[in-house]
């Protein structure tokens, strides 16, 4: 065999753990550096990255307040097109209907976006995570109950739900947030279920059970660590749709209120324009698209790493 | 006697993360129309020399040799194309558990007749007449109702003798067993071996019996190559296995249990790192 | 055409190149008018019932009245339609109409004075949410048998007091005067119902079209009335199509596919403007766009932040950018082309003098309100305008923005604090609007005169309502709009509603068609003088 | 069935036609309970609205009296119990009440749009399908080359792209500029009421109708909205075929056919794609259901008259009956094609029977 590396690499790529903790990291690194090796996730990671840098220093990159009105100044295009009038400074990316810089726009949007992507990402798999767990460790009645509720969930029409859901509860980006977090748990409860009826019957937790462990012991310290890569996964993977769908409810007026600078309700807002002063539109678009494809790219490569079914071989 | 296989200085390497893995070491034998068995724990590289063979080793694994001929022509210099027409009707392969290594949603007489016309331009007809020949001479009684059966309704004993009628059906020169018994019940395990032992020596074919079982191995074959970490470590004829010198030979064989001369507690097999790194005997 | 539609278009053709070629443009048949038009509000045919606009629009080229507008010229007022002439009685309470000659329905049937009598009483009867326009003259369903009646070609109607002539006959060009033919309602009537659930979905007129098809919020399709007695209509058959975008029919309209958009921003009314073959035409509409301020809230009844607030609109700023050429600035209650209208402006942005007012007012450091819209990107961006003022005085908007049923609910139940809306007029009468927004005789909650913007808005007007009732009862038309003109400058310096705005509609069209009117401020489209 | 006996866990059990009956029960139960949570749900979000149902029928303009009388029509003033009760009744009886904004029975609504948005479901699932399952096997055969990353490209291109965008660019382009395809609406407004609805898709009418010139001006209105909701179709289906495809590549029964001497092209369609078809037709019917009601903003840029955005614009305007009805066939609609996935898994998958 090649060289031994050495260090902290060494410790991470051992065939013998000297300890649970150490297998986990080093399985961890494993994963870690698959990952690595797949450009395309490392591509989207990156741009993952630079947003969160964006929104974290919005307001020192921000050319102007992002709700700052020159009503004279609306619609004016980016700089690089021609037709624009030479004596106007600044818009880099143009100004929208109200005269707003769009540039700073999207980089205070970038928070808002950040905001809903972590909330649900926090909200929808926990929930999932609690019902798909519960229903497969006790079985039964239990589990027959909660699947049945986790399939009326499925059968209603997603954005109906979160319509309904936001118009019951009021328009506003937290309400969006738990509209889509309703409407996004159910796929997570079923994931989580299926792996916990795969390890109920394991001979592992049949030890940790004889050892006397609790009933929210086992959930929470043994079956719920197996459940995350294959959540963390399909979580990374429905951010484009999370994303998608609070872009959706701006859309239809339902996500962020005015003036709050949320990518959807731009669009939204820009839709308008589309024909002749395209940029409005297009850049809080081609900032959604950019996220929810370095999103995808993410998700898909972890799959490629964390997912036992890709086969590896 | 002319060797259906010579084989000389055979490698397989898989790149990984850490470098180069070698899982076949410079591996060198020939075969006759004899029955050669393979040994060895797993990850030894038996399995792998099998495959190398019929050149199916998937990428990014690579196969390297000096000389891999087959009744002389060189296997490596062949293209794709032609190894088709080398699997299966040249050499063919049983594997180890019939639970994976039949198509679960495809009838039973269909992968059999599928072998048979891919070698032989027949009519299905004649094909199905073929199979049904075949089912008999592998000892299945109602060979009408097994054709139409899919393998998960077949028990495993049976599921193997599906599987050596699939392989013997195109009439190979050489077949390679891998671990054909292990999956199954040891009530079955001799039947099945006893089927294709007879039909193996019956053609005239050469037999690689790859196995870690030592004891069956020799009890099976002429000649033992006994392999360690991707390397031959001693090849011996069966017949001389209690003459073996090798340390990891002597080692297997210690660590087997024998009726006829009972220990009290069975030695734990030592390794020596050195082993790894010495030359691949030849045969 | 900019940069980045040339960029598409150049990289779509060079794809294309050598491939496909352009198609021609399609075109309309001849005797056909397509239309898109939003129609999504359209939910009963029923002139009884029909409130909407799209309904409206529909209704108007099928059912005949007895007193109409003339499209080619309605500044003229109302005119004979169904009724060649009328005459009004001593005292003032009843008008007698005689019936036109040889007019048909649609079904073959003569119009009648009886037709008449029906369906102005069916009106009553059914008492749908359009009723008060009529019983606001005392009708009720248990007097119509006394104060609508027929005899022979002429028909009576009796109102409870004097009202001005012009008041009650403007009331009668609005939709629910539409006469119907009693014999086929009759023969689809269905539990008493005087056909209601039938003409949903029907219609028995005797206008210049009958209904053919209405698939709600895809298209209605009206084919000409073969009977109707203004003589052969150009165009044979009316496409009404469901577009909800603006691009979206301005494509359609730029490719022929369409004849008329009329629902275009403003930034495509622009691009329309310079394409080949289509014009703009701009109609001045009766809605208005307001704020109003509920008086329940402690700081918004204090007349000096009323003011104040009035002064902190950006009413310029905005007419000339994202509302151009769509809302023009008019800050009284009765739209342009009312009888009695003002076009007084005496508010404008002033910043200084808000503060200045704040300050006598108590808050010079501003407060904290909450301001609900309805969500449509217009008022919205009307809202943010507002929020951005605003704050230039210390006053924080937080803007809700809702559907319009959610808004609605809140505003009647006057839990609201400002109120972002739009007004339209019921009838052509002054009286429509000066009876919602200068008429709330009980301010109490008990009673619940959810009808009235006043009301709404918590606004106790005692002595204003009486000037409001005094207005409609003289006869004298200058006089009455000399009345109406006083109420309103009063009304623009003390009530809670800063009325922004009028609606103008801009229509894109092709060349070609010729003589449609949308109905200005006062009435609905009229198709029968379309050509092509 | 006569291979019972031979079946490893031979259970004996009562006949096969009572165990079907159970099984069919079962399924019934299963559906109907679902419905019920359905229905409940759709009645509760029907409740907490905070937009007065009675206000939206008797509009702005409306006397109290007026308002009084509607809502005892209503049966507003019943116990909420007793409401429930009523709404379960009239939807089994197939009466989900009157649309206030269309004025027709709901009913009548959905079987009008309902077609609509089948249709465009349909084809856009056949689009995702025929490229979709094709680009996936290629995938995870070439698997890590760049055909696999292209393939992966395009896929989660489709996932990312905001449609609502795309389409009003679509439009603009094939059909504003260059008039390749036809504009929004399902027709030329021309031609529209010309054939004679029979399934209400009016491909198959017009086709039913030999008229081909419908059929083409309706394929030039489908084509663009369909290829949207197919592309979207085609991400879903391609990852899934990837996905399953590796899985099976991975499996021993493929060398099994590969030491058989098979050709790689038989070993991927008729071996590894032979055992994953039963497992593509869940994934489909998913893929499905979720073009059903996922095509609610594709609608609304192409005003197309399905049932997406007819339950979304029926809930932006508080037409409760409309949206209850809508969601509960919509609901439905999914359930059925689930338990029907799950029939055809029986059907096509020999372990599963």
């Amino acid at each position: 065999m090649s060289i031994q590396p050495t260090g902290l690499r060494a410790w991470l790529l051992t065939d013998t753990p000297t300890s649970r903790h150490h297998a986990r990291m080093a399985a961890y690194y494993q994963a870690w550096l698959s990952l690595k090796s797949n450009h395309m996730a490392m591509f989207g990671l990156g741009i993952l990255l630079l947003l969160v840098i964006l929104a974290a220093f919005a307001p020192i990159l921000a050319p102007a307040a992002p709700d700052f009105q020159i009503l004279d100044l609306r619609l004016t295009p980016p700089v690089w097109v021609s037709d624009r009038d030479p004596n106007i400074d600044g818009f880099i990316l143009g100004s929208d209907s109200l005269g707003r810089d769009i540039l700073s726009r999207l980089l205070y949007g970038s928070r808002i976006t950040l905001y809903i992507v972590a909330l649900v990402a926090l909200i929808a798999p926990i929930a999932g995570l609690f019902v798909g767990t519960v229903a497969g460790y006790t079985g039964g009645w239990i589990d027959i109950i909660l699947m049945r509720i986790t399939d009326i969930f499925l059968a209603f029409p997603r954005l109906v739900l979160a319509l309904a859901f936001v118009a019951a509860l009021g328009a506003g980006i937290e309400n969006a947030v738990l509209a889509i977090s309703l409407t996004a748990w159910p796929p997570y409860a079923r994931i989580a279920r299926a792996e916990t009826l795969t390890i109920r019957n394991s001979d592992y937790i049949h030890a940790v059970r004889l050892q006397g462990a609790g009933f929210i012991r086992i959930i929470t310290k043994h079956i719920w660590p197996l459940c995350i890569s294959s959540l963390v996964v399909r979580v990374t993977l429905d951010m484009a749709g999370i994303i998608l769908a609070a872009a959706g409810l701006g859309f239809l007026g339902l996500g962020a209120q005015p003036p709050m600078a949320e990518w959807g309700a731009m669009i939204s807002e820009g839709r308008r324009f589309i024909l002749d002063h395209w940029w409005v539109a297009t850049m809080p678009g081609l900032a959604i698209f950019t996220v929810s494809l370095a999103f995808n790219l993410l998700g898909d490569g972890m799959r490629d790493v964390l997912d036992p079914k890709e086969g590896k071989s | 006697m002319t060797n259906l296989l010579d084989v000389e200085n055979l490698w397989v390497r898989f790149p990984t993360r850490n470098g180069i893995f070698d899982a076949v070491r410079g591996v060198s034998f020939s075969l006759g129309k004899e029955r050669l068995g393979i040994v060895g724990e797993s990850g030894s590289g038996k399995s792998m020399t099998g495959r190398a063979i019929l050149r199916l080793i998937r990428k990014p694994g690579m196969v390297e040799a000096d000389r891999m001929d087959l009744d002389g022509v060189p296997l490596l210099t062949r293209t794709e194309k032609e190894m088709r027409s080398v699997r299966g009707q040249k050499i063919s392969m049983i594997m180890q558990d019939p639970k994976f290594s039949l198509n679960p949603v495809m009838r039973v007489g269909k992968q059999i007749s599928e072998a048979y016309r891919l070698h032989n331009r027949v009519s299905k007809a004649e094909a199905k007449a073929k199979t049904l020949e075949m089912l008999e001479a592998v000892a299945i009684r109602d060979v009408e109702r097994v054709y139409e059966m899919y393998p998960h309704e077949v028990s495993g004993g049976m599921g193997q003798r599906i599987m050596i009628a699939m392989m013997l059906i195109p009439n190979p020169e050489i077949m390679i067993a891998d671990e054909p018994t292990s999956a199954l019940d040891v009530s079955v395990q001799m039947q099945v071996l006893e089927i294709m032992d007879k039909l193996v020596v019956e053609r005239g074919m050469g037999l690689i019996f790859i196995s870690h079982d030592l004891n069956l191995v020799s009890s099976f074959c002429d000649r033992v190559l006994i392999m360690y970490s991707g390397r031959v470590v001693e090849t011996l004829k069966a017949d001389q296995l209690h003459n073996a010198q090798h340390p990891y030979t002597r080692g297997l064989l210690d660590s087997l249990p024998r009726l006829d001369a009972p220990v009290d507690r069975l030695s734990v097999l030592q390794r020596d790192p050195e082993w790894a790194k010495a030359e691949s005997v030849t045969s | 055409m900019n940069a980045f539609r040339s960029a598409i278009l150049g990289a779509a053709v060079a794809l294309a190149a050598g491939v496909t070629t352009v198609p021609a443009m399609a075109e309309t048949p001849a005797n056909m008018l397509v239309i898109a038009n939003r129609i999504d509000d359209i939910t009963t045919m029923d002139p009884a019932q029909s409130f909407e606009f799209a309904g409206s629009d529909v209704s108007h080229n099928i059912y005949s009245k007895l007193v109409n507008f003339d499209p080619a010229d309605l500044d003229a007022g109302y005119g004979p339609d169904l009724a060649a002439s009328w005459t009004v009685s001593e005292d003032g309470r009843s008008i007698t109409f005689t019936m036109r000659e040889g007019v048909l329905f649609a079904s073959g049937n003569p119009v009648t004075a009886a037709d008449a009598e029906y369906s102005l009483r069916r009106a009553i009867i059914l008492n749908k949410t359009p009723s008060f326009i009529l019983s606001q003259f005392g009708f009720t369903p248990e007097n119509v048998e006394e104060t609508i009646v027929a005899d022979g070609n002429t028909l009576t109607i009796t109102t409870d007091q004097r009202y001005a002539t012009s008041f009650v006959l403007n009331c009668l060009t609005a939709t629910i005067g539409g006469i119907v033919d009693s014999k086929v309602v009759m023969e689809h009537e269905v539990d008493g119902d005087m056909g209601n659930e039938w003409l949903r979905t029907h219609t028995a007129g005797s206008g210049a079209y009958v209904l053919t098809s209405w698939k709600p919020n895809e298209s209605v399709t009206l084919t000409a009335n073969p009977n109707w007695y203004g003589g052969e209509v150009a165009m044979q058959r009316v496409v009404v199509r469901h577009v909800q975008e603006s691009s979206t029919q301005r494509l359609m309209l730029e490719r022929g596919d369409i004849d008329v958009a009329r629902n275009l921003s403003p930034e495509d009314v622009a691009g329309i403007r310079e394409a080949d073959g289509l014009v703009v035409d701009s109609e001045l509409r009766g809605r208005l766009m307001y704020m109003s301020m509920n008086q329940k809230n402690e700081i918004l009844s204090n007349p000096k932040v009323v003011e104040a607030m009035k002064y902190l609109i950006d009413y310029e700023g905005m007419q000339d950018s994202f509302l151009n050429g769509q809302y023009v600035i008019h800050q009284a209650f009765l739209p342009a082309t009312y009888l009695g209208a003002i076009d007084d402006t005496p508010y404008h942005l002033d910043i200084e003098k808000a503060k200045a007012l704040l300050a006598e007012a108590g808050y010079p450091d501003g407060f904290e309100v909450n301001l609900v819209v309805r969500e449509a990107q217009e008022r919205i961006d009307i809202a943010q305008s507002l929020q951005n003022t605003m704050a230039q005085a210390g006053i924080t908007i937080n803007i809700t923005v809702g559907t319009a049923k959610q808004i609605l609910g809140e505003y009647r139940a006057r839990t609201h604090d400002i109120y972002l809306g739009a007004w339209g007029p019921d009838y052509p009468d002054p009286n429509t609007n000066a009876g919602t927004f200068a008429y709330n005789p009980d301010n109490s909650d008990e009673a619940g005169a959810t009808g009235l913007l006043a009301w709404r808005n918590a606004w106790a007007i005692p002595e204003m309502s009486n000037e409001t009732l005094a207005a409609v009862i003289e006869n004298d038309r200058d006089t009455r709009a000399a009345m109406y003109e006083a109420l309103q400058r009063e009304h623009q310096q003390v009530s809670p509603f800063a009325i922004m705005f009028q609606k103008i509609e801009q229509t894109g069209r092709a060349e070609n068609v010729q003589g449609l009117s949308l109905g200005g401020a006062i009435t609905a489209v009229s198709y029968w003088n379309v050509t092509k | 069935m006569a291979l019972a006996e031979t079946s490893p866990k031979g259970r004996r059990k009562s006949s096969p036609f009572t165990r079907f009956l159970i099984k069919a029960g079962k399924t019934v139960m299963a559906i109907s309970v679902t419905m019920l949570g359905l229905l409940f749900m759709t009645f509760v979000i029907g409740r907490v609205m905070p937009v007065d149902p009675v206000l939206s029928i008797v509009g702005e303009r409306a006397s109290q009296e007026m308002y009084d009388a509607e809502f005892i029509k209503l049966g507003l003033d019943k116990p909420i119990v007793v409401q429930f009760f009523y709404y379960i009744r009239d939807v089994v009886t197939g009466n989900f009440g009157i649309s206030l904004r269309t004025g027709f029975p709901v009913w009548n609504d959905i079987v009008r749009v309902f077609p609509a948005t089948m249709e465009l479901a349909t084809i856009g699932t056949i689009l995702g399908v025929l490229i979709g399952v094709p680009l996936g096997v290629l995938a995870a055969v070439k698997r890590g080359t760049w055909i696999d990353q292209i393939a992966r490209v395009v896929a989660l291109i489709g996932y990312s792209m905001p449609v609502f965008w795309i389409g009003l660019i679509g439009l603009l382009v094939l059909y504003g500029m260059l008039g390749w395809i036809g504009g929004p609406g399902r027709l030329d407004v021309f031609n529209e009421d010309i054939i004679p609805p029979v399934t209400g898709m009016i491909l198959i009418d017009s086709a039913l109708a030999r008229d081909w010139f419908i059929f083409k001006d309706a394929l030039s209105h489908i084509i663009l909205p369909a290829s949207l909701l197919g592309y979207y179709s085609l991400a879903y289906i391609s990852r899934m075929t990837r996905s399953f495809m590796l899985e099976q590549l991975s499996s021993e029964y493929i060398t099994t056919a590969r030491v058989k001497g098979m050709s790689e092209r038989a070993v991927i369609w008729k071996h590894a794609f032979g055992n994953i078809k039963v497992q593509l037709i869940t994934v489909i019917a998913l893929s499905y259901a979720g073009l059903l009601e996922g095509s609610v903003l594709t609608e609304i840029i192409f005003s197309w008259p399905g049932i997406g955005s007819y339950i979304t614009t029926s809930l932006l305007s508080a037409d409760m009956n409309a949206v209850m009805g809508g969601t509960v066939v919509v609901g439905l609609v999914f359930v059925l094609l689930n338990v029907f996935a799950e029939l055809l898994y029986k059907f096509f998958d020999p372990r599963a029977k």
